[in-house]
């Protein structure tokens, strides 16, 4: 009988997260397993749930990406105790017996969130003098990418006292709020805006919007850096209008399919698992932008 | 039969029969479903959802809408994990902490509503974003909560027949509706509780004290609420801010199925159980099809609610019209 | 809707408190956030934060509106937000093949439908408005993502496109244009036919009001189509301005926005009498603190207090209770 | 001379723009039944809502047993051993018959019972003192399945319930039939002659003379005196109560209508099951039709389906033009039929709304979305409906619900008289006006359908006021058990064998 693979998913939140669930669907079809999917809606409850009815339908080996990092150890208990092995994707999670799964394959937002600062240092470093004043647009509040990429960025930009984030604000990880956040931090002319900084890419395209109606070039005027490397992102580049992506990997399917095997096989497999990401300026768009799928 | 097609409580009827009809269309669909303990993690799943609805269902009952429970929801687990695990209170002191904080958050907004002459709408919906908003000041992160006492009800089994098992927070839960249909029934309290639905402008000039039902009510919400967070904590052994997100429409939703009309006075607090079944019933139907991307999940979750109160409501027309 | 008599006090005109909370929040504003009340000429067009303000407030507006005839007849719908989600959508998947009008027109048409199915739901077979209403608020927007797979789906052409929610009109953004069209014709429709009163007359008694021989059905079908047409206006103007359709976020818990723009306004979710202009002032209300609270650069972790607090703050200085002490 | 047991004095009551109250007295004894007599709008209702906690006085004291009190709340006054019963029904209609009389009071399990409500002893209770009015019904089924009447009954046994000190009671009887009145009365001497203190408002003035003691009378919101009944004529309390010697009793033309008249509306075997037997019935041109009958004798049901309120499900109703059945209040309005319902809180007024756009809601409705008419014209009909009928209302723009239940049934008698319809169906009309208002409207009534040319309206004129029926009507039709039991020409029957024939035993 074919591998059956049960898989929760968070949602259908963003445009990063349907080519995730693309490249897992596509990619079990490829591989022969039979995928149970099932999108919780930005819920843990519902991914908890989820992982219960794998449970009861007895499926080979469970997958899931978390909603959040802690509270996962009674369920992932259970499936202990039924005998089904778990594979984290895209996030970790926190709990007190990590032989409650099997291994993690996904990627490290407080790494992006590094990346992206990393970027802005260099470029400040060509640039010596004059001080950057940072805006950043966060993502909703409370959730895990908001709170690691904020985190990463926030430690390297401490390296240089020039660079100072002036104003931080939610965007919801939306283009609308990201746009509608953007205008008002270009309607108080205290302090010039240098750079933006957005959790995602939705939200800066947005914020070009705003920009660009404000009268101003971004990419030239503001600098703009962002996260997730989404096709819109890449277009944007190569139009000048965004300075830099770092890439955050959804097309993690086939690893993810290929792990499943082992695990199901019982070949040791590493704990953590980390996908090839990038860091995309606006120089390599134009080449890269054919080869993005998503 | 006659006799139960003139009771008032049909409706409710009509909904047992119809969630019967959907767990075994369930069940002749797909391997597995037909398990005790698929039936059993309904309750284990939604405890901390029916124990809202327990609370909502009187709200509703007295002609109100309480929007903070999921907010509250939350906010207590946030409370219970800083409480535990930063500043290290013992557990049982932490439990009755966060109890008396939901009931006296809710007497707040009860009494709020009733001096002010306001519309719960608006003054729960204010609610719902001081809760939140709470949650995100004592942290923006999700705090993992490993108090031992926490832990042990997380991973208590309570087992039945057949190795099948139930978790001690689906008691509870079992035991609040219990409470909550005597209260409904049995007591001064809920007859005027219905009596503030069917008409509140009457119950003031029957001499019933309306201002302190009120008050009592959304207090018992807002204790319901943050008893479902403690269950939640228990569930997920984690505080978050960002938990319980859109529970209140979920708690709303399964009272009304459960046949409480919104504009209160008329229903059943037990219909907190079958209207939180039939949408646990729904999820569970479709984390077991499995196949489902995650908009057909949103379609089918429409269409099956729309199935389920279009049918309850032609055979409730039919049984009026005979 | 029927005129007021003439107000003996300022503070007894239904309107005078929402507007004095829109005028004490504009002002805090004014005072804490240097320039926020400046205009100028950019583009040939005025810019600040008010124009914003306005200009962001539109789509709201036009929700608030529809919101505010459903919950005059005791009703609710909570399928806003899904409506925005479609509309925006249909017209975002449709304009690039098949050009600007037939785009406009289908996703006016798709939001149609949704207001024809909930006013069926309602009136027809009865169901309570919340529970019909959430039927299409759940499948809506997946009926939206079914339309685009899942993705964003980016506008480039044609740039007229646009105009409706990004462009300018006479130094004035063209959504506010819509709003004033959509909310004047409205209120003409509510004055110049009986409509307004019988929808007051359906939300206060609905027996009474049949027995007199009003269509009570009718007149509730006919606030839940008006209401998603509303709704689906908002849809293409939020799409319009920022030249994409994002079925998932589009319009997110508008519904509750409206409904508390109503609210503030000085509607009773118990039906009856309604304020049209009431409810704009509500969602200018909204928007407002929104915005001062962006441009005061309140921490996002606590901006839901801030927001709580205002709240609180509006709803009880409207409160009946301090009219009897002053009457 | 004993003490009263409750006394005001000095009360003033306004509200936004209406001085409901000034200075107003009122002395109860115990013992007695005090009657409180007034033109609608005199503020009877309003000193009753003082006095139960309901408003809060601007100024005045009351005394209870000579100590000052001032209940803020109804539970206060009950709690002193105040028990009132109000003007509209204000019972809760989900609840069930035995619950809206014991809500409040529940009998409880003892101790070891766990405190709960005792629901055999809470139907027992209720089903005891709804025999005190000889009203058996069944007590667990919701109060909204019954009549108004029953309601009212229920509503006067909840008071009855508890002793008190006090009992209050505005218009009690407004819809209630002669033998529930009677024994509504025998209770209440029973109670008096046990010391309680009863207030009792009524526009009747038989009732005012067989039951009270001691009659104070309200003018404009004033106290005009205080009086002992016995010493008190008739004529004498009317004129103090309207406050000027009558104007000359118009002299009652009675220009008959010819007895030709073609129908306008016949009812065939129309029935419901349920409601009514099958029923036929006809109503000509210029005529007016009374229905007599007792409580539950199927009148109001009738009227429903005459107006398509319920729909029938045998039998059918011929109009000019058309025959079929109604199948909305619509379809009636459009063939001429008006129907002014008996339960003007539910049914009838649109509380918030003003007096003018009550007045022309259904005229409006009948055009559909075109206004009807202008502003002005709007204006000038309410206004022209207000002086005709004598509403007491600060303006045209006041809502209706701000009225005194006399005058918003007034205002919603202008409602259907606006549509000038064919046919007129009265349910209770005079219920709740006072003394003169009556005079007029049952005058009216006789001018609307006697016109000389042959064009008046046709009216069905339902009462539990036997006289007002017999007062009006050209024909009688009884109904009994919910079918009819007979028909009989003015002239033909007076009111003792009327009496006899609705109270007869159904035949086998
Ligand atoms: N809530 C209110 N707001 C404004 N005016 C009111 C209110 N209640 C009563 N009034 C006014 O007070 C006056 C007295 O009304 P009240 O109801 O006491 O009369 P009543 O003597 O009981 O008449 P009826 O015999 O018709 O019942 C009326 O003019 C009425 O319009
Ligand atoms: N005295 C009574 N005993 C038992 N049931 C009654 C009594 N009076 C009325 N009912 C109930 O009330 C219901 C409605 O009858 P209703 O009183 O409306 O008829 P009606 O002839 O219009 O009387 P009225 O117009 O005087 O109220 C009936 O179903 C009947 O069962
Ligand atoms: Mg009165
Ligand atoms: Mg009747």
């Amino acid at each position: 009988a074919p591998l059956v693979m049960g898989f929760s998913q968070v949602g259908a939140e963003s445009e990063w997260r349907t080519a995730n669930t693309a490249s897992i669907k596509a990619a079990a079809k490829e591989a022969g397993i039979t995928l149970k999917f099932a999108d919780a809606q930005q819920k843990q409850e519902n991914q908890v749930k989820a992982i219960r009815s794998f449970i009861a339908q007895k499926v080979d080996v469970i997958a899931f990406s978390p909603v959040v990092e802690s509270g996962w150890d009674t369920v992932l208990k259970e499936a202990k105790t039924a005998g089904i092995p778990v594979i984290l994707t895209d996030r970790a999670v926190k709990v007190a017996d990590p032989s409650l799964y099997v291994t993690f394959i996904g990627s490290d937002f407080v790494e992006e969130g590094r990346k992206a600062a990393r970027w802005l240092l260099e470029r400040a470093a060509k640039t010596p003098g004059a001080a950057l004043n940072i805006v950043e647009l966060q993502g909703t509040v409370g959730s895990a990418p908001a709170i690691d990429r904020k985190k990463g960025f926030e430690e390297v930009i401490k390296t240089n006292p020039k660079l100072q984030i002036i104003r931080s604000q939610s965007g919801e990880f939306t283009r609308a709020k990201g746009k509608e956040v953007m205008e008002s931090f270009l309607k108080q002319r205290d302090k010039k805006i240098d750079v933006l900084y957005a959790h995602n890419d939705d939200m800066a395209i947005g914020a070009i919007q705003a920009i660009e109606e404000a009268g101003l070039k971004p990419g030239q005027d503001i600098v703009i850096i962002s996260i997730d490397g989404v096709r819109g992102a890449f277009e944007a580049m190569k139009a000048g209008k965004l300075n830099v992506t770092v890439e955050c990997n959804p097309l993690l399917g086939p690893q993810l399919m290929q792990l499943a095997k082992d695990v199901v096989a019982k070949k040791p497999v590493e704990k953590r698992i980390t996908v090839n990401e990038g860091v995309f300026p606006a120089e390599v768009a134009a080449k890269e932008l054919p080869n993005r799928k998503y | 039969m006659k006799r139960l097609l003139s009771a008032p409580s049909f409706t409710s009827w009509v909904s047992v029969v119809l969630m019967a009809v959907l767990f075994i269309a369930g069940a002749a669909n797909y391997t597995g479903f037909a398990s005790t303990q698929v039936v059993l993690n309904l309750l284990i799943d939604n405890a901390f959802l029916l124990v809202i609805a327990v609370g909502m269902s009187f709200v509703i009952l007295s002609g109100g809408i309480d929007l903070s429970v999921g907010s509250v929801l939350a906010l207590t687990t946030m409370v219970a994990a800083w409480l535990l695990q930063v500043a290290q209170w013992p557990a049982e002191a932490v439990i009755v902490l966060v109890l008396l904080g939901g009931a006296a958050f809710g007497a707040l907004q009860g009494g709020v509503i009733h001096v002010f002459k306001l519309q719960p709408f608006i003054v729960t919906l204010a609610g719902m974003f001081l809760a939140r908003g709470l949650c995100f000041l004592i942290s923006v992160d999700s705090v993992t909560i490993d108090a031992p006492l926490f832990v042990a009800l997380s991973q208590t089994q309570i087992p039945l027949l057949g190795g099948a098992f139930l978790s001690p927070g689906a008691v509870i839960a079992l035991v609040v509706l219990g409470l909550g249909l005597w209260i409904a029934h049995c007591t001064a309290f809920g007859r005027t509780i219905y009596a503030l639905g069917g008409s509140e402008a009457s119950a003031l000039m029957m001499g019933l004290n309306v201002g302190r039902t009120k008050v009592a009510v959304y207090a018992l919400s807002g204790f319901c609420a943050s008893l479902a967070g403690l269950l939640f904590a228990f569930y997920m052994l984690s505080g978050y801010g960002q938990h319980g997100q859109g529970v209140e429409l979920d708690a709303i939703a399964a009272v009304v199925i459960g046949g409480t009309v919104l504009t209160g006075g008329y229903g059943y607090v037990a219909g907190a159980l079958s209207g939180v079944l039939v949408l646990g019933l729904i999820q569970t139907l479709i984390a077991f099809d499995g196949t489902l991307s995650s908009w057909w999940t949103k379609i089918v979750i429409g269409a099956l609610l729309f199935v389920f109160c279009a049918v309850q409501r032609l055979l409730s027309l039919k049984k009026a019209a005979s | 809707m029927s005129s007021p008599p003439a107000p003996s006090s300022f503070w007894r005109h239904p309107l005078a408190r929402p507007l004095a909370a829109l005028a004490l929040l504009l002002a805090v504003a004014a005072l804490f956030v240097p320039g926020f009340l400046h205009l100028e000429i950019k583009d040939g067009h005025l810019y600040g934060s008010l124009i914003d303000i306005l200009h962001r407030a539109a789509p709201l507006m036009l929700a608030a509106l529809g919101m505010t005839l459903v919950i005059a007849t005791r009703g609710i719908d909570v399928s806003v937000g899904a409506v925005v989600a479609i509309a925006g959508t249909v017209a975002c998947v449709l304009v690039g093949s098949h050009g600007l009008a037939i785009a406009f027109a289908a996703a006016l048409g798709a939001a149609l439908l949704c207001g024809l199915w909930n006013g069926l739901l309602v009136s027809a077979l009865g169901l309570q408005p919340i529970i019909a209403t959430l039927i299409l608020m759940v499948a809506g927007r997946g009926l939206a993502q079914l339309l685009t797979d899942g993705q964003i789906i980016t506008v480039y052409e044609p740039a007229s496109f646009f105009w409706l929610g990004g462009g300018y009109l006479l130094g004035l953004p063209v959504s506010l244009f819509v709003v004033a069209t959509v909310g004047g014709l409205t209120a003409l429709l509510m004055k110049r036919t009986a409509l307004g009163l019988f929808i007051q007359t359906v939300g206060i008694n609905p027996v009474a009001a049949r027995l007199a021989g009003v269509r009570t059905a009718a007149i509730v079908f006919f606030v839940y189509v008006y209401c998603s047409l509303g709704a689906g206006l908002a849809g293409l103007m939020i799409s319009s301005n920022i030249k994409s359709a994002d079925a998932n976020n589009a319009g997110l818990l508008l519904e509750l926005d409206a409904i508390l723009a109503v609210t503030l306004g000085g509607g009773q979710l118990s039906g009856g009498k309604f304020s049209l202009a009431g409810s704009l002032i509500g969602a200018l209300i909204i928007q407002t603190l929104t915005s001062t609270i962006y441009a005061m650069g309140v921490p996002p972790q606590v901006t839901m207090v801030v927001k709580a607090i205002v709240v609180f703050a509006v709803c009880i200085s409207q409160s009946s209770i301090w009219s009897r002490r002053t009457a | 001379m004993t003490k009263p047991v409750l006394d005001l004095s000095g009360i003033h009551k306004s509200f936004p723009g209406v001085k409901a109250l000034t200075d107003v007295s009122l002395r109860l004894f115990p013992g007695e039944v005090h009657a409180l007599m007034g033109q609608n709008g005199a503020g009877k209702s309003t000193l009753i809502k003082v006095l139960t906690g309901l408003y809060q006085p601007d100024a005045g004291t009351i005394t209870l047993d000579g100590n000052p009190i001032a209940p803020k709340r109804t539970e206060d006054a009950q709690d002193l051993g105040i028990r009132t019963v109000y003007q509209e029904v204000n019972l809760c209609p989900n609840l069930s018959v035995a619950e809206n009389i014991c809500a409040g009071r529940f009998p409880r399990k003892s101790w070891l019972g766990g405190g709960r409500i005792d629901w055999t002893a809470v139907h027992t209770e209720a089903r005891r003192v709804l025999a005190q009015m000889d009203l058996d019904i069944d007590v667990a089924a919701p109060l909204s399945r019954y009549s108004l009447s029953v309601q009212q009954m229920v509503a006067i046994a909840r008071a009855l319930r508890i002793s008190a000190r006090v009992l209050i009671l505005d218009e009690p009887t407004s819809s209630l039939d002669d033998a529930a009145v009677q024994r509504l009365f025998t209770v209440l001497r029973r109670l008096r002659d046990q010391g309680l203190a009863i207030l009792f408002v009524t526009h009747f003035l038989d009732q005012t003379y067989a039951l009270a003691d001691r009659i104070t009378v309200m003018r404009n919101g004033e106290t005009e005196g205080e009086y002992l009944a016995a010493d008190l004529s008739r004529l004498a309390l009317v004129n103090k109560m309207v406050g000027a010697p009558p104007d000359q009793q118009p002299t009652r033309l009675d220009s008959r209508a010819p007895e030709t008249g073609a129908p306008v509306l016949k009812a065939v075997g129309l029935g419901r099951r349920g409601a009514l037997q099958p029923l036929d019935m006809e109503l000509k041109r210029g005529e007016v039709l009374g229905l007599a009958g007792l409580l539950g004798s199927g009148r109001t049901e009738a009227a429903r389906l005459l107006f398509g309120a319920d729909t029938a499900d045998e039998g059918h109703v011929e109009t000019e033009g058309r025959s079929g059945r109604w199948h909305s209040p619509r379809e009636a309005i459009a063939a001429g039929i008006a129907f002014c319902s008996e339960d003007r809180k539910h049914e009838g007024a649109i509380l918030d709304l003003s007096v003018r756009e009550n007045i022309l809601l259904a005229l409006q409705a009948r055009s559909g979305l075109r206004l009807c008419m202008s502003h002005e014209q709007q204006q000038a009909l309410a206004d022209d409906y207000i002086k005709r009928l004598g509403i007491k209302t600060a303006s045209a723009d006041t809502p209706i619900g701000q009225l005194s239940g006399g005058n918003q049934q007034k205002a919603l008698l202008a409602r259907w008289l606006a549509t000038e319809p064919a046919v007129l169906i009265l349910d209770e009309p005079t219920r709740g006006i006072d003394v003169r208002a009556k005079e007029d409207l049952m005058d009216a009534v006789r001018a609307l359908a006697h016109k000389e040319d042959g064009t008046g309206m046709s009216i069905l004129f339902i009462s539990s006021e036997l006289p007002e029926v017999l007062h009006c009507s050209d024909r009688v039709l009884v109904l009994r058990d919910r079918r009819a039991a007979g028909e009989y020409r003015r002239g033909e029957l007076d009111e003792r064998s009327v009496l006899e024939v609705i109270a007869a035993e159904p035949a086998a």
